[in-house]
């Protein structure tokens, strides 16, 4: 079976079959510069991957420079895997949230089990233990049929790989909404723990070094459908291409010790999380980063199925794989190391210094590009901004006081809107207390998880209301960073910094961008005033359903540290006879 | 006493184990990873809970052939004392050191919450600190713990005392409300409930402590002299 | 009334995590001849007679909610039976 | 080689919750004529010839990690394929 119709450069630029990979004409002339001739196939797919959004931020890099990044306390801001934040005593908290919204959609429970285990993998790929998860979950309502399918199974799927991989799930917020029925939001959020000296960059240094694979084997899982190959080749071969991976956190709980396990290694130099764009992003920003190139054979690569191309293998999003630079030399007892654990550690590649990614297959460069023109030189677009007619006419409403006539059926009411009932049914489902920490379960306001050998305990929450955010995206935004906040200082803890996730419509309409714009810029002040600084996140665009977008939800995910376990305080009323007091406005 | 974890690829809840004997329990404790050869030189076996072999194909069958488990077998003959908990106790019934099989919790989902269970027999070495009859709150965590046997076994279940722990309100559909059984001779103990996460006021309770200390109470009874 | 049995099957690029652990723990208990285990589902159902075609049932009832098209493939055998 | 079948249900006495709730689920969705789902695995096993009769490898296969006798039944097909 002959697989070799990709199309050469001429093909590629004639036919500008670049757009299929989502490349304007533009940014393939700029590759063009670069090179200084036509990418081939492989190199072509290397920067549509490396120049998406989802890499490279390039529509959202101009909000994102509005949010304050630093702090006393900050030891790593957005750029690696995960933002890092100092709790004293040698320690640090580690933490994140990325979306899993678009694979949710079409297979919810592996699409959100998935998103459990990216975002893990991110953090411990910076050296930190995983402490806890939470999750920021958006549905249509529940009426409706399909939604509750949605529903159950990404609540099952969440479960279903942080149960497995014994990691507690203690917290999260669900908000229904018709605004979702289309485009469900599966956020997932992970904390660490870490001591300073076991922080890892992910960053291929060191002349002649060894990179190594380990984990799972790469499939054809997740490459982006549309490429004209697939076309080319039979419709069984397009067939065989799934776009939504299935997890195997069995494997991760194996990586996670083994990863755990490596870092105390001093023959370790750098690693990362094969995410996103798989082998490409993790191979080249850790060349990037250390200021040096990468030469990998692909035919090392271990393979799940058989006739894999170049293409397939750098572009596919296989789950449970890692890629770490080594010490050359010490590649034995690596992989010995990952034998204890039952996987394969397989050297793929060496660390060069002419500051590019080449990739041999088959005996054949294939591919032979700048790192830093795939990691760092992406084109930034300021998107055209309006604000949408709406909202003026929204801010000249008069406010509505609600007229209420009997103040207990409307209680009731309220109460059973799912928006605001009891999450029981979804959090009895997780496993919150694995590795005996949770000292407040989810149903209060924080979860808090106390640091074994110390007084210390950490708060954690996660928090937006959209609704706000729509009718007024900047005050929206304050109030989801407000929210979170008082939601860990009535847990007895001090807030300590945020992780965002920017989920929004497709950024090409001035009023989605509006809205981005002016929430970013109401997070950001209010991140500045209660001094929590961003140390990561994750922007999720383009959520729209047949041309209507979500509401604007920037969900906020906040950490807090608390100094003395005795200082942890829940929201239930305790004692007959206590005093009840309203503080505030 | 020295008690050993057994360590099987994607146990989780080892480490909780370990705790709960090392810090609150104060005793020796080690880790044995799947693939030891020998558990001569420990007093008291337990077997974590977590997802080993991710739980793939059914709980605890595919760990139940580790190699490990051939001491396991060595242990509960010599009369060792033999804790499964969650997924341990659904090994020991895929390695038949117990009677019966689990199904998937009726409702289908995963459950995790602090139950109430009752001692149903407290002349075991696992439950000799607690009263009879008396309620303990301890929290179950799991997708297959609907225990299942037939009517027969069932019956001799019941006729040898072997139903240690029940469900106040069954959580899982389990036949019985059964929560923990002994084998015949008492020695080796599967539970679904984790009492190693109820042994600290801190996260909720501590009534899973008594369990251990009645392990060790007996074992010194047994085996210091002037205990 | 008809049996029907129901396969549903991961497709074939789809990783299988469980058919993956089978075999190799099948090979660690020395069966090394099993090279491949793949895992799916197997369902008996019992339909009654209606207006509608059996097989215009079954594939709706298989796209719908027995098996997800997005990862797992599914196919079918209907037996006819006589009501005793 | 031979590809081998395998099919391991629940036994009849016990109780399916899994086919319980499809079988609902099915009604829900207006397909009144399904009255009754039971829900096994399927697995489709790839073996290379060996020394040892097939039947027997199976069988042992079954009886020791496929199925749980205590409450499941198995059977199985086995087709001889030819290398290619
Ligand atoms: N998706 C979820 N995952 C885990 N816990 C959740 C989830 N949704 C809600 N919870 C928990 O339920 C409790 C109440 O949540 P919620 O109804 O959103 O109230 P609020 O945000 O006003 O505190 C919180 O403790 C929260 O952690």
């Amino acid at each position: 079976m002959l697989l070799t119709l990709e199309p050469n450069p001429t093909q590629i630029k004639a036919e500008k079959l670049y757009q299929q990979m989502g490349l304007s004409d533009e940014e393939f002339t700029m590759i063009e510069t670069i090179l200084g001739r036509t990418p081939n196939y492989t190199e072509t797919g290397l920067f549509s991957v490396m120049w998406s959004e989802h890499c490279s931020y390039k529509n959202s890099k101009p909000v994102l420079k509005k949010f304050p990044t630093t702090g006393e306390r900050v030891l790593q801001g957005p750029g690696e895997g995960a933002g890092i934040v100092d709790i004293g005593d040698g320690q640090a908290v580690v933490f994140k949230i990325e979306s899993h919204n678009h694979p949710s959609a079409i297979e919810p429970y592996q699409g959100a089990a998935t998103g459990v285990g990216g975002i893990i993998r991110d953090v411990f790929s910076m050296g930190a233990r995983p402490i806890a998860l939470l999750n920021s979950l958006r549905f249509g309502e529940l009426d409706s049929a399909r939604v509750r399918y949605l529903f159950k199974e990404v609540v099952a799927g969440i479960a279903g790989y942080g149960n497995c991989i014994g990691i507690p799930t203690v917290g999260g917020e669900i908000q229904f909404d018709p605004c979702y029925e289309g485009n469900p939001l599966v956020n997932a959020m992970c904390v660490g723990l870490i001591d300073h000296n076991d922080i890892q960059k992910g960053q291929a240094h060191g002349l002649g070094n060894t990179v190594m694979y380990v984990g799972a084997k790469t499939g054809r899982d997740g490459i982006h459908g549309a490429t004209f190959a697939s076309e080319e080749l039979t419709e069984q071969s397009d067939e065989k291409r799934p776009a939504v991976q299935v997890g195997d956190p069995f494997m991760e709980k194996l990586l996670l010790e083994a990863c755990l396990e490596l870092i105390q290694s001093n023959a370790l130099v750098g690693i990362q999380d094969m995410g996103a764009a798989g082998l490409t992003s993790s191979s080249a920003e850790m060349a990037s980063k250390a200021g040096m190139g990468i030469e990998m054979n692909l035919d090392l690569v271990p393979q799940r199925e058989t006739g894999m191309t170049a293409y397939e293998m750098m572009l596919s999003e296989s789950q449970e794989r890692m890629l770490i630079v080594v010490k050359k030399g010490r590649e034995p007892e690596i992989a010995r190391l990952f034998e204890k654990y039952d996987l394969e550690a397989v050297a793929i590649g060496t660390v060069t210094d002419d500051k590019n990614l080449r990739l041999i297959h088959n005996g054949e460069t294939v591919a032979d590009v700048p790192v830093d023109a795939l990691a760092e030189d992406a084109p930034v677009y300021q998107k055209p901004s309006q604000e949408p007619s709406y909202f003026q006419e929204f801010q000249a409403m008069e406010q509505e006081i609600p007229q209420v006539d009997d103040l207990k059926e409307t209680l009731v009411k309220l109460l059973s809107q799912p928006t605001v009932a009891s999450k029981e049914w979804v959090y009895e489902q997780y496993d919150h207390m694995v590795r005996t920490n949770t000292v407040v379960s989810p149903g209060s306001d924080a979860a808090v998880l106390r640091i074994r050998g110390t007084r210390k305990a950490l708060a954690m929450t996660t928090d937006c209301n959209s609704r706000y955010v729509y009718l007024d995206p900047e005050t929206g935004g304050k109030i989801a960073v407000a929210e979170a906040a008082r939601n860990i200082i009535c847990s007895g803890a001090e807030p300590l910094a945020i992780t965002d996730n920017l989920n929004f419509g497709n950024p090409e309409k001035p009023e989605v961008f509006w809205q981005i714009e002016k929430a970013a810029d109401g997070i950001s002040e209010a991140c500045r005033v209660l001094e929590t600084p961003v140390i990561g996140g994750n922007v999720s665009l383009y959520n729209e359903t047949s041309g209507t977008a979500i509401y604007p939800t920037p969900v906020i995910g906040m950490v807090g540290l608390v100094t003395d376990i005795d200082h942890i305080t829940t929201q239930y009323f305790k004692n007959s006879g206590d005093l009840i007091y309203l503080v505030g406005e | 006493m020295k008690f050993a974890v057994i360590v099987f690829p994607g146990s989780n809840c080892d480490v909780d184990m370990f705790h709960a004997i090392g810090d609150e329990l104060g005793e020796e404790v080690e880790y044995v990873w799947h693939d030891s050869e020998s558990l001569a030189e420990y007093d008291g076996i337990l077997l974590p809970g977590g997802f080993s072999y991710g739980d793939y194909l059914r709980t605890g069958a595919i760990a139940r052939f580790s190699k490990v488990m051939k001491e396991v077998v060595k242990a509960a003959e010599a009369g060792k004392p033999v804790l499964g908990v969650c997924n341990g106790f659904q090994i020991l019934l895929e390695a038949g050191l117990l009677p019966g099989a689990m199904r998937r919790n009726e409702s289908l989902s995963f459950i995790c919450k602090p139950v109430e269970l009752e001692v149903e027999n407290n002349r075991t070495i696992f439950t000799a600190e607690y009263e009879q009859g008396q309620t303990i709150t301890i929290p179950v965590a799991h997708g297959e713990g609907n225990y299942y046997c037939d009517e027969e076994t069932l019956a001799q279940l019941k006729d040898n005392n072997q139903i240690v722990f029940t469900y106040q309100e069954n959580p899982n559909g389990s036949l019985a409300n059964i929560a923990g059984i002994t084998n015949e001779k008492g020695n080796v103990l599967g539970m679904m409930p984790h009492p190693e996460r109820a042994v600290d006021e801190l996260l909720g309770s501590a009534d899973g402590l008594k369990l251990f200390q009645s392990i060790v109470k007996t074992w010194r009874e047994a085996h210091v002299v002037n205990a | 009334m008809y049996k029907v049995k129901v396969f549903v099957t991961l497709r074939e690029s789809v990783l299988d995590p469980q058919g993956k652990a089978v075999t190799h723990s099948l090979n660690a208990l020395n069966y090394k001849e099993v090279t491949d285990v793949r895992i799916g589902k197997y369902m008996e159902l019992t339909v009654e007679k209606s207006e509608r075609n059996i097989d215009e049932v079954i594939n709706e009832i298989c796209t719908s909610l027995l098996a997800n098209p997005v990862i797992e493939d599914y196919r079918y055998e209907v037996e006819e039976c006589v009501a005793q």
